[in-house]
């Protein structure tokens, strides 16, 4: 769409709302949110941008295709889940750093395994939506 | 309370069957929408509700102390909302890439595979 | 170590489907990936059916969160012998797709998707949660749903409505069976259900939570009258796709119900009647259905829901005979149905068709082909000694303990007409004079192929033929198995005792 | 003796891969296969005769109690020669039959097979093993029948044949299993042990019925002959061999094998007679309507067949012995009349008796072959035929009940044999030649070899029939538990009933002979009527069955996708509205429930109304919003029942579809076709008693008591095991994280799905 | 009067009012457009709704809902603008 | 006490705006007035719940979080306002009846979605 | 760059703020966090001045509540009394304002104040037109936007 406000806007609230992501990623273990949301907000601000700048701006922002991050967050999340089979645990067992890290509190493979979901939601998202739009 | 929600659950499956037995490709899937909504409502509401304590543990609080809605229903639901997403984002792509190539959502015209027997 | 091996084929698939994602567009290491994968798969398979064979039902805790907090994962016989199954017939389709799909579909993430298939159907058959299996059975439909469509075909997408919403009708059937026997037990693990649901007082209440079941996997399991999608969309994907959809998905569905009603819904009279009568009607509608096809994949499609009548009505008779009968036919149809599609999948790369009309000539052109055609499509018929007549010796067995004539003459029924049905096949395809057909400019023909595309094609068929000719003279060995598994089914105690590791019989 | 059996398996395992070595000349080689193993049986004989019997016995699948469990008794040891023997008189002839044909090697490898089958079939002493070895003669003589398959003709009689005796396979099976549940056993000597019992139990009639349906099937009794005319398409050789000498005797064997357990009954008894003579007088009657050679003798074998079930139907030890004589007398007459037919046709390429005149001046020795076994066939002494004739009338006159019609009957069939045997045997080679047969070449000694051989060998045992009295005949009666100790095979009786009655037989049949010539004009008489053969008959209850198939199918798999909904839903509410109806009960203690306000009330309205609003409006669009809206009011739900992560989740992922929706809508046009009133009814109805279903089971369950141990474990160690206070992220991460793994795995996959579907266009050359 | 019957018997049930009256205004249309705005109204509602909710039941937890309902809302409005727009092209 | 009663004076407020907006949603007579209408009374009402929210729990994480939302709909408010008004205008809904000017009409080009300024016409109109 | 720093700053206090953690890790953070998200979606982007105009910025504030509350208030009326003493009608403003910033931001104020709503920009960015419920006259009405919104708006951002 053609309209300098909306495109004006788009482009103050992209930060802010990948911000947002970040932080209903990160805290999704102590109050609601997690990756799932946190990685719809963040593709949220890509496709809001894509609505006011176009498809192809919004690429050239990413620069990568947004299907990469499948593969990734996937393997992230495969990885997270595989660390304890190194201690002998079963799949998936949470491992945890035994202090509290400031801001996100608790360390464990759990949150890796989050970032891995927040990471493939964007990745999907982006990817369908952006061909469906590329392909109208 | 229940006994309406639970009205209302037969209702939004009612609703969903109606709509997956219309002709159109797009009713089918926004019938099947309805559908899921209904059924994750069903989780919800036999996993027994609870108003006004959401199951997260308050403050500096290690475990509750008091009431809390139950976990897991929420947990389930949440992993079948996410799911039913993957399938209605196809199935949107369905219908797109479906009218462009048979060039109709006339549920009723997409026979000739089954008939050339 | 050992006690991880459990998930370790479920492992080894995500690894492939994760690594075949980042390969996306690289095709030729996709193949090798993708078949050097399927191999170690079938090693690590192995290697796993021994262990259990040898060690007993092994159980893993996810996230090590003890029974029946977590999602528990069991390898008792049954899974692991569909996991071997599953792998036997994943590494054979990964070698035909590498020769069969052609590049264009292999660069939108057929093997990824393929992958992620073997990743569902081996999920399921380990989960020891009842969730856990919804969320698997949503795996296995979203990539049959992607592999159905893959290619955007007219005929495809046709038939990919169909599939999918009745597919997820059966999955919504399925989450509100989900939903119930939480509300009545506030319990998803299977064993733990196996326990809550007998001691719940409103049978009714179980009786129907039984029947929302029993529909749902039903359709999956393509029985009567809940089939329809099957023969609407079977014969529309490439054949390798077919090969594991007709070998694998609706065995799936039979496994959920062997599983649903030998645990969880146990010796309820009404249901056992119920799956009889449908097992019977599934038997004559599929048989009637073969008959009349043109198209040999269509023939196929209705093959499978016939014989899917098999299996069910073994659940339905409901003794350890008729049990051990289910499973033997499950473990031989699963090698001789992927095997049929493959065979189906080569005369199409040979003739350019699928029609039967227009098929023909394959024995001048081809003997020994021909030859290697007819072992599974004798096999299917369950000309003895061949695979298929053990499991209906087992099940007119229990069908006649059990008094039972009509499901001694559906059998006997399916099996004339299967009968028939391949003498026609057999002798359209096989014998016929060679129909000239218009050569399809650019298509792939199999004799243009190079050498290693050839091998791809006919290894997998060869080599599934070898494991159904074992199935048929080793008989001895699969019976034994079959039994075993039946035994196990029959007393779910054992099941329950690995859950919640309070048998004897485990090592640590 | 294991070994023995397989042989002919490896045998035509082995032409697979060296096919070529064997399709030219050195396909003869073959022949050294059935000749050994004629060998091998030949020397059983001494041991046979003085009563023993020879058990091998080899572990198979003990699990279904199937073990290859082989006996060799005089029964078997009967066939086990006819079945090498003619064999290896069937493959040399074949040599030189199809000699330079392109698959050769083919055709032994069937052969082989076929014969190593029927050795298994004749062999066992276990029901399922000869099931096995049943089904496999069944299958090889399938491939034999359709060898020349480009010929439709030949394809169809294939199927049909492996239909009809896959039908009769089946009905073994279920006899076999019935079998040996009542029996205990499937070993065919224990089971004779319980006869008693079987005889006994209200099993006994349909056992008997299932091994008929067996047994008659594969030795073509009316109603299911018209499959072995059918299977004359076959090259001579194996019409010779199988349709026969052999195959077709299983069913016989069948029956003489069960008559010590299942025999010496009533019911047994007059079915097998009733059956038996139907079925020879029928086959032949049929002789005289038909021209082709092959045609008349595979009627004439039909009715041999009829004639051997008659007898063994009598049951008597007279008639068993007539019965053991008449097989060998067939297998040696038939076979050489095949034989001979098969020479003229692959000499003169003709097989139309109205024609074929004065061959002997171009093929002598097969007109000598060929008078034999007329002479043997008609039984006028010396032949054994002559024998086997006289001890049928024996036996037959010495029924209880009405002899005369069998008597009757029995003449009738002689006369018409004897006539069909002169017809085929004689006709073609007395008379003028033809001019057109006059450059017929003369078949080499491969060929009129065989014949010859059995021919004599028809006089000879006719002569001398101690050869094969004590040797051959007798040990079959007494494996059939009879002793036949005080009955002696020879020419000459004296002046009884039997003497006249074969008199008759041949001055009639002589007389029918000069009179009844085949010609065209009987064969159009009998398709006058053939609307009401058999043939015709099934063949039009199978076009009509073919039709209910396609009805049946039509009717379910319709191709309209709401009609398969509808079908699973009718069944889905059937059978719960049914449970419901006969088990709910409604009570409901409304204290636990919670109270109802004004918001939620509110919020519940406007979802209904949104939902409706979607159901019935006409405009996409807004169908899309009001889901948006529904989206809202379920994510206040959500909110109001303590679930703030699914509100999130909800709201999010319905905006998501929503845009979806709106980005892939704005292609389509609008709805056009609405599903006319009734429809729109129907379809209410379903969807409404679907939903009542849902809600009273909802009812149900929320009457049933809590059960939290589960939740109240994660609420208890989400942090202190978990370290997470949100209990509900702690579950999707932590204590059901493999759920959540493969959700995002759904995900993925759906958006590779998506890629793909949008993005690969297949070029046309890669389409369907 | 306690703050908890205030928004108990005053706030919820204005706000029920109210969203029942945009709602109205949704199936009345007559416009598309009408409905757009209805439908960005409700949600803004239900924002409020999910304010006083948190206030009744002293659980701060619900206004992340709130937020992501704010959040969100504003992308589904462009999106059926874009809609409206592209189809009147 | 005072937070309480701090609380039920802005929820009370918040509710009144939010009720006028939906009145307001139903008399208004066509769409820009509606737009109009729900864009201000809504934003402020809602805004104020929200705050009576944050004030509520006491809790100064939470109103912060809570500013940050109201601050986010008033930048996004008028955002959607403008998107659906142009839409309406571009997709031809009509101005109420007793409007008195309409300086919009005839600017826009839909296929090329250019809204011209008119002030190259009045350019034009003035060169010549 | 300063403009991006400023971003970033902004960001940063967005991020304290939402996370409702007031200490300096947290701030670090959510510096982190900001710097990597504007690395991600920065394009080349025009400075602007910041630090002289926070006094006004105050100021402007205050004027705005003011206006929305009394928009607010005259919309509650006519929406509550029953008869409609509207004028409505759709003006073209010229704008003064030429930057994007500078544009949308006067519309959104527009937007948010007295029974006003900016319906779209000229694409020569030279006219906004402007949807209200009360116009006595064009030239009037065009005046009090330009002397309240625009003038100090144009005073911050420039
Ligand atoms: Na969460
Ligand atoms: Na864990």
């Amino acid at each position: 769409m053609r309209t300098i406000i909306l495109k004006t806007a788009s482009a103050y609230l992209l930060p802010v709302l990948l911000l947002f992501s970040v932080f209903i990623l990160l805290r999704g273990h102590y109050l609601p949110g997690g990756g799932f949301v946190g990685g719809l907000m963040a593709s949220i601000a890509f496709v809001l941008h894509a609505f006011a700048n176009g498809l192809s701006n919004t690429k050239t922002l990413i620069r990568f295709h947004p299907g990469f991050l499948m593969p990734v967050g996937l393997a992230l999340a495969f990885l997270s889940g595989m660390a304890p089979l190194m201690f002998d645990l079963p799949f998936m067992t949470g491992l945890w750093y035994p202090e509290a890290i400031p801001v996100i509190g608790s360390l464990g493979s759990a949150l890796f395994f989050d970032i891995g979901v927040y990471l493939v939601v964007i990745g999907v998202t982006l990817t369908i939506i952006f061909t469906i739009a590329d392909t109208i | 309370m229940e006994i309406v929600l639970a009205i209302m659950i037969g209702i939004l499956y009612a609703a969903g069957i109606y709509m997956i037995l219309r002709r159109s490709l797009v009713k089918l899937i926004l019938g099947i929408i309805i559908l899921g909504n209904g059924a994750n409502l069903l989780i919800f509401l036999l996993g027994r509700i609870t108003k006004g304590s959401p199951p997260i543990i308050p403050g500096d609080l290690k475990v509750f102390e008091a009431a809390y809605a139950d976990p897991i229903p929420q947990a389930l639901i949440l992993t079948a909302i996410v799911i039913s997403f993957g399938l209605q984002s196809f199935a949107i792509i369905l219908i797109k890439r479906a009218y462009k190539v048979v060039k109709t959502d006339d549920l009723d015209e997409m026979n000739a595979i089954d008939q050339d027997s | 170590m050992t006690q991880q091996l459990v998930l370790y084929p479920l492992l080894l698939q995500l690894f492939l489907s994760i690594i075949l994602m980042f390969s996306w567009k690289r095709i030729s290491w996709q193949r090798v990936i993708s078949i050097l994968g399927g191999i170690l798969n079938l090693g690590v398979s192995i290697w796993l059916f021994a262990y259990i064979w040898e060690n007993g039902t092994q159980t893993i805790q996810a996230g090590n969160w003890e029974a029946p907090f977590g999602i528990t994962f069991v390898a008792d016989t049954l899974a692991v012998t569909l996991v071997l199954l599953t792998s036997i017939s994943g590494v054979a389709v990964s070698a035909f797709s590498a020769s069969s799909i052609i590049p264009a579909r292999l660069k939108f993430g057929y093997f990824p998707i393929f992958h992620f298939l073997l990743l569902g159907l081996i999920g399921a058959f380990l989960t020891g949660d009842i969730f856990n299996l919804y969320v698997w059975f949503e795996i296995i439909i979203i990539s049959s749903f992607v592999l159905i469509t893959l290619g955007g075909e007219k005929a495809q997408l046709e038939g990919a409505v169909k599939y999918f919403t009745l597919n997820i009708l059966a999955s919504m059937i399925f989450l509100t069976a989900i939903a119930v026997l939480y509300g009545l037990t506030g319990s998803l693990n299977m064993a733990d259900l196996s326990i809550k649901v007998a001691a719940i007082e409103n049978r009714g209440l179980v009786e129907i939570t039984a029947i929302l079941f029993l529909v749902a996997f039903g359709i999956k399991a393509a029985v009567f009258p809940l089939y329809f999608w099957l023969p609407a969309s079977y014969h529309t994907p490439p054949s390798a796709v077919s090969a594991i959809f007709g070998g694998l998905l609706t065995k799936v569905g039979v496994y959920a119900l062997i599983r649903v009603f030998t645990l969880i819904f146990v010796g309820d009279v009404f249901m056992q009647d119920t799956i009889l009568v449908m097992a019977i009607l599934t038997l004559i509608s599929g048989g009637l259905g073969a008959l009349i096809q043109t198209n040999l994949r269509k023939v196929f499609s209705y093959l499978i829901i016939c014989h899917i009548g098999y299996m069910i009505i073994g659940l339905g008779m409901y003794t350890e005979v008729a049990i051990a009968g289910t499973i033997f036919y499950l473990i031989h149809d699963i090698v001789v149905k992927t095997n049929l599609f493959m065979v189906g999948g080569l005369i199409y790369r040979i003739k350019g068709t699928n029609n039967i009309k227009s098929l023909g000539g394959l024995y001048a052109e081809y003997p020994r082909l021909s030859l290697l055609i007819a072992i599974p499509l004798f096999s299917l018929v369950g000309i003895p000694p061949l695979s298929g007549f053990w499991p209906k010796l087992s099940l007119l067995n229990a069908g006649f303990n059990d008094q039972n004539w009509w499901a001694m003459g559906a059998i006997l029924f399916a099996s004339l007409i299967t009968l028939v049905i391949i003498a026609k096949v057999w002798s359209n395809v096989v014998w016929k004079d060679k129909v000239e057909l218009p050569k399809r400019i650019n298509f792939r023909y199999f004799e243009n192929l190079n050498k290693t595309r050839k091998i791809q094609l006919v290894a997998p068929i060869v080599f599934l033929s070898l494991i159904s000719l074992y199935i048929g003279f080793g008989a001895e060995h699969v019976q034994q198995l079959s039994t075993r598994v039946a035994g196990e089914l029959m007393d779910n105690q054992q099941y329950i005792d690995a859950v919640f590791k309070t048998g004897q019989n485990l090592k640590p | 003796m294991l070994i023995a059996i397989l042989l002919g398996f490896l045998f035509s395992l082995l032409l697979v891969f060296t096919g070529k070595f064997f399709k030219g000349k050195p396909g003869i080689i073959s022949a050294a296969i059935p000749l050994v193993l004629f060998g091998y049986f030949l020397q059983f004989i001494p041991e046979i005769s003085a009563g023993g019997t020879i058990v091998h016995s080899y572990s198979w699948v003990p699990s279904f109690g199937v073990n290859l469990d082989f006996t060799l008794d005089g029964l078997s040891l009967l066939f086990s020669l006819m079945i090498t023997g003619i064999g290896f008189l069937v493959f040399v002839y074949t040599a030189a039959y199809l000699k330079n044909h392109k698959y050769l090697d083919r055709f032994y490898g069937y052969l082989s097979m076929f014969m190593a089958a029927m050795l298994g079939l004749v062999l066992s002493d276990n029901l399922i093993t000869l099931f096995v070895f049943w089904e496999l003669t069944s299958i090889s003589s399938f491939f034999l029948i359709g060898f020349n398959n480009s010929n439709p003709e030949s394809r169809k009689s294939a199927i049909t044949a492996l239909a009809i005796t896959g039908l009769g396979g089946l009905s073994l099976l279920a006899g076999a299993l019935v079998l040996g549940s009542v029996g205990g056993s499937y070993s065919i000597d224990e089971l004779m042990n319980s006869s008693g019992e079987i005889a006994a139990s209200p099993y006994y009639i349909l056992i008997a019925i299932l091994i008929f349906g067996a047994a008659f099937t594969k030795s073509a009794q009316f109603p299911f002959h018209f499959w072995l005319p059918g299977a004359m398409k076959a090259p001579t050789p194996v019409s010779t061999y199988l349709h026969s000498a052999t195959m077709v005797k299983a069913g016989i064997y069948l029956l003489m094998r069960m008559t010590p357990v299942l025999g010496n009954q009533e019911f047994w008894n007059s079915t097998l007679i009733i059956v038996g003579s139907i079925t020879m007088v029928y086959a032949a009657i049929h002789t005289l309507f038909r021209t082709d050679l092959k045609g008349i003798l595979a009627y004439s074998t039909i009715s041999a067949l009829g004639i051997l079930v008659f007898l063994i139907g009598q049951g008597t030890e007279a008639a068993l012995l007539a019965a053991a004589v008449f097989i060998v007398v067939h297998a040696l007459y038939k076979a050489t009349l095949f034989l001979v037919t098969g020479i003229i046709d692959h000499q003169t390429l003709s097989r139309d008796v109205t024609i074929l005149r004065g061959l002997r001046k171009v093929m002598l020795p097969v007109a000598i072959a060929g008078f034999l076994a007329a002479i043997s066939s008609a039984g006028i002494p010396p032949t054994i035929g002559f024998l086997g004739k006289e001890l049928t009338y024996e036996s037959t006159l010495a029924l209880v009940g009405t002899p005369l019609l069998w008597i009757a009957l029995i003449l009738i069939t002689k006369i018409l044999l004897l006539h069909a045997g002169f017809v085929a045997g004689i006709s073609p080679f007395i008379g003028q030649l033809p001019e057109r047969f006059e450059k017929t070449k003369k078949p080499g000694i491969l060929l009129w070899g065989p014949p010859i051989i059995l021919s004599v060998a028809g006089i000879v045992f006719g002569v001398f029939p101690g050869i094969i009295e004590g040797s051959l005949i007798k040990p079959v009666v007494a494996a059939m538990g009879q002793d036949a100790g005080d009955q002696h095979l020879q020419l000459w009786h004296g002046f009884n009933t039997v003497l006249w009655l074969s008199v008759a037989t041949i001055v009639i049949g002589t007389v029918l002979y000069f009179t009844i010539k085949p010609s065209q004009k009987l064969v159009k008489m009998v398709t006058r009527v053939e609307y009401i053969s058999p043939e015709s008959i099934i063949s039009g209850f199978w076009s009509l069955f073919n039709k209910f198939s396609s009805l049946w199918t039509r009717i379910f798999q319709n191709g309209y996708l709401r009609n398969y909904v509808s079908t699973i839903l009718v069944f889905l509410i059937g059978l719960t509205g049914y449970v419901l109806y006969n088990t709910a009960n409604f009570s409901m203690d409304f204290s636990t429930l919670s109270e109802i306000t004004v918001y939620e009330i509110v919020v519940v309205t406007i979802l209904l109304i949104a939902v409706f609003f979607v159901v019935f409006t006409r405009s996409r669009l807004a169908a899309v919003a009001s889901m948006g809206v529904m989206g809202l009011a379920i994510c206040l739900i959500f909110v109001f029942y303590s679930a703030p992560d699914l509100a999130m989740t909800q709201f999010s992922i319905d905006t998501l579809t929503v845009i979806l929706f709106v980005l892939v809508l704005y292609r389509l046009p609008r709805y056009l076709k609405l599903s006319d009133y009734k429809t729109r009814i129907r379809d209410g109805v379903l969807a409404l008693s679907f939903g009542s279903i849902i809600t009273i089971l909802i009812l149900e369950v929320l009457a049933q008591p809590v059960n939290m141990e589960i939740s109240e474990y994660y609420a208890q160690n989400a942090y202190l095991l978990a370290h997470g206070k949100n209990v509900v992220n702690v579950i999707l991460v932590d204590f059901r994280g493999s759920d959540t793994f493969m959700e995002i795995s759904v995900l993925a996959i759906a958006a590779i799905g998506v890629f793909g579907l949008l993005k690969l266009r297949l070029k046309k050359t890669d389409q369907r | 009067m306690t703050l908890f019957d205030f928004i108990y018997y005053f706030v919820l049930p204005i706000l029920s009012i109210s969203i029942i009256l945009i709602f109205i205004r949704f199936i009345k249309g007559p416009n598309m457009v009408d409905r757009v705005i209805a439908l960005d109204l409700i949600v803004t509602v239900g924002i409020g709704f999910i304010s006083a909710y948190s206030i009744l039941y002293n659980q701060p937890a619900f206004l992340d809902v709130a937020m992501i309902l704010a959040l969100i809302a504003f992308l589904g409005t462009v999106a059926f603008t874009y809609y409206i727009q592209q189809k009147n092209k | 006490m005072i937070t309480e009663i701090i609380v039920g004076i802005l929820a009370f407020l918040g509710t009144l705006f939010v009720l006028f907006a939906a009145v307001g949603m139903i008399r208004m007579p066509d769409t820009y007035l509606r737009i109009s209408v729900t864009t201000k009374a809504a934003t402020l009402g809602i805004g104020l719940l929200l705050l009576a929210a944050a004030i509520h729990s006491y809790e100064i994480a939470i109103t912060a979080k809570v500013l940050v939302i109201i601050l986010f709909i008033l930048l996004t408010a008028p955002v959607s306002a403008h998107l659906i008004g142009r839409t309406s205008y571009f997709s031809g809904v009509k101005l109420w009846k007793h409007s008195v000017m309409d300086d919009l009409e005839g600017k826009y080009n839909s296929s090329t979605e250019v809204l011209s300024s008119g002030e190259e016409e009045e350019k034009n109109k003035m060169e010549d | 760059m300063k403009n991006r720093f400023l971003s970033n700053i902004l960001l940063t206090f967005i991020w304290v703020a939402l996370t409702g953690n007031f200490e300096i890790p947290n701030y670090l953070f959510g510096f982190a966090v900001s710097f990597f998200i504007l690395r991600i979606i920065t394009q080349g982007r025009t400075d602007a001045k910041y630090f002289r105009i926070v006094p006004k910025v105050i100021a402007f504030i205050f004027f705005f509540l003011y206006e929305l509350l009394k928009s607010n208030l005259q919309v509650a009326y006519e929406v509550m009394t029953p008869t409609f003493n509207m004028t409505p009608g759709i003006v073209k403003v010229p704008l003064e304002a030429s930057t994007d910033l500078e544009i949308s931001f006067l519309a959104n104020l527009i937007s948010l104040t007295p029974g006003t709503l900016s319906l779209d920009v000229s694409t020569d960015k030279k006219v906004l037109y402007v949807h209200s419920m009360y116009i006595k006259d064009r030239e009037s009405f065009i005046a009090g936007i330009k002397n309240g919104f625009e003038k100090r708006l144009l005073e911050i951002l420039r």
